[in-house]
């Protein structure tokens, strides 16, 4: 026990005073708007307005839905593949997952225009071995292939951190037990990786369903997400209002998700989502 | 007596470490065996070894008469407590020790029964739904335990099951354990580097030091007739003292001429002599003893005192229950013929058995200097 | 780097005094000589001039603009609305007017730029460039010249089409195809114009686009695009394959102007800035580099310039034309909403079927996850019964 | 005993590594376009290259962005680790939790609705005290040094949790004032924490977009703002040269960190 | 001898758990007091008490004369070895043990000084140089020491110094401890839960159980004459047996009568008698034998042999170097008076002292159903 001076207690009150002065008090600021017209009256008519915008967040919702899902079909075997690797092996490839997260993603986007174009590189891949072009920018699927570019590493590295930090001896253990490679996977190795697997869902799942620049290079205006409704408010159609009650859903929406993946997660290991 | 396991000539080596060489050993069914030595002497390779994680360089591994070399270790009919117990912490305590029975797909009734019987053998009824995190480290180990037996195994290999736990604890379990094997009658290979765990527990200790097998046999073999000075410094205290076998029985040491049990040594070898300190007797300088010396240090120890005594530079321990010696006092020490040991020399000769420095682990770090960067090097 | 300004301009911007200042300019994208190739580059003249400092940003559309303006917390001294949003923010009180004393460059205007509709008496703005909506298409794509706006709801284009991603302009193709006036007030009008453009969506799939539409429409893969006739001229040096049409049906000419808002924190700065981009030798800069037709006389006048008598940017004879003026708030909201709509799908013939299908998913995947749970459930329930050892414990 | 990976779980990393790092070669390889297309490859020049240096704007935004970074790696890991510190310390097991999860809401809450919220508080509190450009580069940064504190405590907190508290106690124990103590035997061991999050917070500074694009005002462009703007443009290579050059200057940073990391990592073995 | 230290009614809790109780203690100047006890009895708490981390509750710390309660942890003359070492990874050997006196702002020559001599005292010369993480946990263990002494305290306070240790080398350092105090005149405190570590050490041994004070005294009375069942059975083996004083000098148990050499009970007192397996001779059954029963177990210990013999029902454990007892003999024991040892009846009666069921860890969580959410909650 240490005796705590004065100066101690203080430590965290300048942190205190920040999260409430921009953490919390932002978000009142949302709700304040959420329930307000431009006069400050109160009123529900923003949030009566929301119901319009009901098939626009399911179907955001189900992009994300799909982005993650996919992230997680290509990204688990990846991160499973890598931890098999020699250490030093590892940390190169771990560098090399990550130096794309790095690079602005704007720009990672939009080159992907360059590539998923009509005359784009792959289609003239496809030209070249007489193949015919494929339609795929400005489609959903372009959206999703976006989704998936840019959050793929999200996914692989929180998997790829328990796997790596799994105990060699429960594999062992398993194996001596009598279950074969298959059924050890299944019933030890997939089990355990589970909250690495969870917050890689959670760090795909979140940017997805709120994406907005994705879906306007991507989607050329074709697909509209939540997100995009929300920028739009704020950033032509001038309705604050109304944008911050979407907000306002948006939130709620993805912090009831997390809520429910978390009670799954039985929370008998750490490293799982906290909210 | 089967023979259940038959290591054959097994050599495992890392990249250039050798750390099993030309192992051979035998265990026979329903033995509890103890591999017995300093840490790195390479007792857990053995044990992987046999459960299947190692696969040797060389050699063969016989078990039940088939070689096994290249069976996986999943179809090994040999079950193992691990070290740091590596139980299933996603799974509860049931799930824990169902683990091998539902995978040989046995109908859930049986699964649950043998849970229920596994359960009681380790005296924990009741805790079938409580998760690993909740249980104390004794109780997880009794699980490990439980979820090895689960599986009906021919041989169950223990990697320093009780390590982890305290003295009180551990001193319990070793006689659970023992109670365990007897009662279901299956092979133990047990690990420890324990002395006292090892003499207490098993059929046959076997002594390892750097890869290789010192010594096989009974607690009271080993104990009273280790082959070199490793073994008898690794097992309980030992006076380890030069000395000269003049001719059969008759052995000098300490300038003295002792009689002995020992033969079959040359005439004038020089060998080594060894004396636990509970053997040495204390008598009054002169009369019946055959050394004399000074009390340097005396220390209670419960059961006995232990007495530190100088013979000409030679410091020799002595256990006794006597409580009227004082430092200073000069005594005379009596050693029966029994009580004296003789062995050839080896290369860990001169290495153990004074008292006046103690050996610690500064003899195998011996230069200060040493270059503390190699070792950092393999990470 | 080239000197471009007399001593006698230089000593008048030096004299101004506005050294160590700061002046905020929001101006179109593309709407500015910037140096590339060549050019002049405005900013850093006026810069190196006034030893002011420059925040040069950008937006991409009036609304955009507005919303930005609107929304408070920046500060702006300079901004380039045009027609109807000059007409607004002068409505709404977020102009102040300008002092033309320190805008002796006003006497380079056109005449045809001075005391336009929107502000009549010359209070608040100085005209920038003035120019027309131009339907642009790909003669590689599109064999023939169009005439109407009506190739832009042509199905065999699908996906082929870039469309204004700005409410009034993609609105003012649908109205003039419909015949009304772009600043109609009736309701049921701007509905009729939406659900031409929700009809647009179900067919050719457009892509909405502002600024964007450079890269896209140059990268050859579009057929048709829609934008101001400035940008398709330097759109088209870029790839000859362009061609450009006035619609018959009619398009929206507008004018640019320099405005400065309320919320200015610079207005000699701002002053000094409009000014000098009517400076002969900025205009000029301007029109050679953004291909619009400009505001000043100078430049109109000038035979050298490269744009003189260029027939897209000064057609002859002047296309039917309409000019945008601000719409009162009622009607601006309807429009707003009915432009999400269109966006977002909601009027489309399609959209019905498409929220069908996106209900239809939902309930696919919520049933999965309900399943999933209940599953759950029940296994925990079964396991926790099968792991009640009690009875074993009994036994024997 | 070596792993082998199998050929085809190699073949499966290439493949996604491809996928990765396409963009990034389309980029890089448009940037040496001697067209100022981004979509149809004309021929080799470095002229981008040339053209980027002289665009004012961006190496102005880049000046912005690496500044507004380091102010926030500062503020952040200096109010992040005294925040650690003292929940470390706190005996109030509620306070502490709410406050951790507290931590965790920029990081899951989505950034639109973090930048959002922000906006609004900035824009009502200009209106308060009547100032009219409140967005700025004090609004950035506030907004940035928010969203990297909590990746500065959870970095330095696990730290504070494996530090045996023993060996602060043995420097006061010494002779040792207290927060003289903190200094000499706390600071060292939680130092990789720091900078981890320390670095984090860099990058995350210098990267971040969406919550830059609600709370950034005219005279304060970042460089991801402006690259924005300019996608929002016609796109020349000249924004494929910057990013090059951007993704180049990132790879050092990121290998240095590594190198520096492996090095802790193996000291830390060494224990 | 004068006092050095006196805790007086000493009173910690945290939260409602109340960790010491009115502890009352003194130590004599060069002194070695070891605070032995189970886990969680409250050590740890007196010697952070004494060092200055923890404030009591209530009660006084008087040091050398003086109430301290308030002088804060730097400014105490008393340092502390740390359980696990606590050395300052970042810094090297020399820096370690130089830490203290630099902090006294001491001349670069006489730190130098102290440096050298300390690492001459823990047999470390040359090691000067040599990150932390070089040595092996012996050598850590003695850098630890070297730093504490380095500062020249009144007072030396021992956390399980050798708890990290394997039990070579911890024979070895406690030795080499003991050596250091006596050389240096130092009062130690030291901790542990070891008992045979805190009889072969001290001068005084104080045992402590849930924050109370069983029993202070000498090794040797603490052994001989423990207090309570409690502290019979923590120090070594003992067999404990519910027992009826008869009258002074004669006590009954298992149906035979003994006599004893204790005196001053109630006329037919319950009570309850210990004796040491060690002290239970063993003759043939009938002859001088006062108690007959079965052997049940017998295992080699290497110095001697443990039996456990059933006498009607209660198992009895003895210690003996003889190697003709089998399972299933039947023998006769005999005690002399001088091995019975009577105690008042106490809270720990009947709790201890029978082999027959061993006492684990289980006693102290005996609900399996008990919740371990409520454990998990400090994260
Ligand atoms: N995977 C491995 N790679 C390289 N060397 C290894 C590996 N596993 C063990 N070794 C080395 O083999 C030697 C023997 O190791 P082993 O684990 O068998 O020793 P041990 O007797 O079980 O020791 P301990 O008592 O410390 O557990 C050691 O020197 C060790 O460093
Ligand atoms: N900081 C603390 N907060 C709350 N309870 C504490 C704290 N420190 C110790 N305790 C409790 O006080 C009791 C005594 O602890 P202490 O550390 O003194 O035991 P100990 O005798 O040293 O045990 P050990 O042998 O395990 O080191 C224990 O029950 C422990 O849980
Ligand atoms: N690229 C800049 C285009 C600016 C054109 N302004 C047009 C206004 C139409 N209402
Ligand atoms: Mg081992
Ligand atoms: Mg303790």
């Amino acid at each position: 026990m240490k005796k705590s001076s004065l100066s101690q207690k203080m430590l965290d009150k300048p942190y205190l005073l920040w999260s409430v002065l921009f953490i919390i008090v932002p978000l009142v600021m949302v709700v304040f708007y959420a329930f307000t017209d431009k006069t400050g009256a109160f009123t529900f008519s923003n949030i009566a307005q929301i119901k319009n915008y009901f098939p626009t967040i399911l179907l955001s919702v189900l992009y994300g839905l799909a982005a993650t899902v996919i992230c997680v079909i290509i990204g688990y075997p990846f991160a499973y593949a890598l931890s098999k690797h020699s250490v030093n092996t590892q940390r190169t490839m771990v560098l090399l997952v990550m130096l794309p997260m790095w690079m602005n993603f704007l720009i990672r986007t939009y080159s992907l225009m360059t590539i998923l174009g009509d005359s784009g590189v792959v289609n003239n891949l496809l030209n070249a071995l007489g193949l015919k072009s494929v339609h795929m920018i400005n489609t959903g699927g372009a959206v999703i292939f976006g989704m998936v570019y840019n959050f793929l590493p999200y996914m692989i590295l929180p998997i790829y951190t328990v796997l790596s930090k799994l105990d060699n001896s429960l594999v062992e253990a398993a194996h001596d037990l009598g279950s074969g490679r298959a059924t050890t996977f299944r019933r030890v190795i997939l089990p355990l990786s589970l909250p690495g697997l969870l917050s890689g869902i959670t760090m795909v799942f979140v940017p997805c369903v709120s994406t907005f620049y994705i879906t306007q290079k991507l989607g050329g205006g074709q697909i509209v997400l939540i997100g995009d409704v929300i920028e739009t408010q704020f950033q032509s159609a001038n309705n604050y209002h109304l944008g911050a009650a979407l907000s306002f859903v948006l939130m709620i929406l993805i912090f009831v998700c997390l809520g429910v993946m978390n009670y799954f997660d039985d929370g008998t290991q750490d490293g799982g989502v906290v909210i | 007596m089967k023979k259940i396991i038959d290591l054959k000539n097994i050599t495992v080596s890392y990249g250039d470490n050798t750390v099993l060489e030309n192992l051979n050993l035998y265990i026979n069914e329903k033995e509890f065996i103890t591999l017995l030595g300093p840490s790195g002497c390479g007792k857990t390779t053995t044990l992987r070894a046999i459960a299947g994680f190692v696969k040797p360089d060389s050699g063969d591994i016989i078990f039940e008469g088939k070689r096994i070399n290249d069976l996986p270790a999943h179809k090994r009919r040999v079950n193992t407590i691990f070290q740091r117990y590596a139980l299933f912490s996603h799974l509860n305590v049931y799930e824990n020790i169902a683990f091998g029975p539902q995978l040989q797909k046995k109908p859930k009734e049986e699964v649950r029964q043998i849970v229920a019987d596994m359960l009681k053998l380790v005296n924990l009824k009741g805790f079938e739904k409580r998760p690993i995190n909740s249980l104390s480290g004794g109780q997880q180990q009794r699980v490990a335990i439980a979820r090895a037996l689960a599986n009906k195994p021919h041989i169950l290999l223990l990697d320093e099951p009780l390590g982890a736990l305290d003295l009180k604890l551990r001193k319990d379990m070793q006689r659970e354990l023992k109670n365990i094997q007897q009662e279901l009658g299956i092979t133990f290979i047990y690990v420890t580097h324990d002395q006292e765990e090892a003499l207490s527990m098993s059929d046959t200790v076997v002594v390892m030091d750097k890869g290789k097998i010192q010594q096989i046999g009974t607690p009271e073999d080993i104990y009273n007739e280790p082959v070199n000075a490793f073994v008898a410094d690794f097992i309980g205290e030992s006076n380890i003292v030069d000395a000269i076998m003049l001719e059969d029985y008759l052995v000098t040491f300490g300038g003295v001429k002792f009689k002995c049990f020992d033969k079959g040594f040359d005439k004038n070898e020089f060998v080594e002599a060894v004396v636990r300190p509970e053997d040495i007797l204390i008598r009054e300088p002169g009369t019946q003893a055959s050394l004399t010396g000074k009390v340097t240090s005396v220390t209670f120890k419960g059961v006995h005192f232990e007495i530190l005594v100088d013979v000409n530079g030679f410091i020799w321990m002595i256990q006794t229950t006597r409580d009227d010696i004082h430092v200073d006092d000069t005594i005379g020490m009596h050693i029966e013929p029994d009580a004296i040991h003789i062995m050839k020399r080896s290369e860990y000769s001169g290495e153990f058995g004074d008292y006046s420095s103690f050996s610690d682990e500064m003899d195998h770090i011996s230069d200060a200097s040493y270059n503390w960067e190699d070792e950092n090097e393999e990470e | 780097y080239e000197d471009y300004f007399s001593d006698e301009q230089k000593a008048y911007y030096k004299s101004l005094g506005l050294q160590g200042t700061t002046v905020n300019v929001y101006n179109w994208g593309e709407y500015i000589s910037d140096g590339g190739e060549g050019s002049m580059d405005v900013v850093r003249e006026f810069e190196k001039l006034t030893g002011a400092k420059v925040n040069y940003t950008n937006f991409e559309s009036n609304e955009n603009m507005y919303s930005k303006l609107s929304g408070g917390g920046v500060s702006y001294d300079v901004i380039t609305p045009s027609d109807y949003m000059v007409e607004r923010l002068i409505d709404e009180d977020m102009l102040i007017p300008l002092d033309y004393s320190n805008i002796p460059n006003m006497k380079y205007m056109r005449e045809d730029c001075l005391n336009l509709p929107f502000d009549p008496e010359q209070k608040y703005s100085v005209c920038f460039n003035t120019g027309y909506t131009v339907l642009m298409y790909n003669k590689k794509l599109v064999k023939e010249k169009p005439d109407s706006w009506k190739v832009l709801w042509d199905e065999q284009y699908k996906g082929k089409v870039l469309m204004f991603n700005n409410s009034r302009d993609a609105f003012a193709i649908a109205q003039k195809l419909l015949g009304q006036s772009l600043n109609t007030q009736n309701e049921q009008d701007w509905v009729d114009a939406a659900k031409l453009l929700a009809e647009q969506k179900d067919k050719v799939n457009p892509v909405y686009v502002m600024d964007e539409v450079f890269n896209l429409m140059e990268s050859g893969e579009y057929a048709f695009a829609t934008y101001y006739v400035g940008d398709y001229v330097l759109m088209n040096e870029n790839n000859p394959d362009l061609g450009y049409a006035y619609p018959k049906e009619g398009v929206n000419a507008f004018y640019d102007a320099f405005c400065i808002p309320k919320c200015t924190q610079n207005k000699k700065g701002a002053e000094a800035f409009i000014n000098f981009m009517q400076e002969p030798e900025v205009a000029l800069a301007n029109e050679e580099y953004i291909f619009y037709a400009s505001a000043n006389k100078a430049v109109q006048e000038n035979e050298e310039c490269s744009l003189y008598g260029n027939d897209a940017v000064y057609p002859d004879p002047a296309p039917k034309s309409e000019v945008f003026e601000n719409l009162p708030q009622n009607i601006l909201e309807f429009e707003n909403n009915l432009w999400s709509s269109v966006k977002s799908g909601n009027l489309s013939v399609n959209s019905k079927k498409t929220e069908r299908k996106i209900y239809i998913e939902s309930g696919i995947v919520a049933g999965v996850v309900v399943i999933a749970v209940a599953t759950y459930f029940v296994r925990k329930r079964k396991k926790d019964k099968e792991q009640d050892l009690g009875d074993l414990y009994e036994q024997n | 005993m070596k792993n082998k990976v199998s050929f085809a779980s190699r073949l499966y990393m290439v493949l996604i590594f491809v996928f990765l790092y396409a963009p990034i070669a389309v980029m890089t390889v448009f940037s040496f376009n001697s067209g100022s297309s981004t979509y149809i490859m004309d021929g080799f020049s470095t002229s981008w290259w040339v053209e980027m240096f002289h665009d004012t704007a961006a190496m102005n935004a880049l000046k912005n962005t690496v500044l507004l970074a380091l102010v926030t790696m500062v503020v952040s890991t200096v109010l992040g680790v005294m925040a650690s510190v003292g929940l470390f310390m706190q005996k109030n097991k509620l306070y502490k939790k709410t406050m951790m999860n507290v931590t965790n809401i920029p990081m899951m809450n989505p950034e639109i609705v973090t930048g959002i919220s922000m906006m609004l508080l900035f824009v009502f509190v200009g209106t308060l005290v009547n100032v009219k450009e409140v967005l700025g580069f004090t609004t950035l940064l506030i907004a940035h040094v928010t969203f990297c504190l909590p990746y500065v405590i959870l970095n330095v907190m696990p730290k504070l949790r494996q530090f045996d508290m023993n060996v602060y106690e043995a420097a006061v124990d010494l002779g040792c004032k207290p927060f003289k103590a903190f200094m000499k035997v706390v600071m060292p061991e939680i130092m990789n924490g720091i900078i981890t999050g320390c670095i984090m917070s860099f990058t995350l500074s210098l990267d971040d977009f969406i919550i830059s694009y609600f709370t950034n005002g005219p005279s304060f462009q970042t460089l991801p703002i402006y690259i924005f703007s300019l996608t929002k443009k016609r796109v020349k290579p000249d924004m494929f040269a910057l990013s090059t050059l951007m993704f180049l200057v990132i790879l050092v940073l990121l290998i240095f960190m590594n190198i520096a990391q492996a090095r802790a990592e193996k000291k830390e073995a060494a224990k």
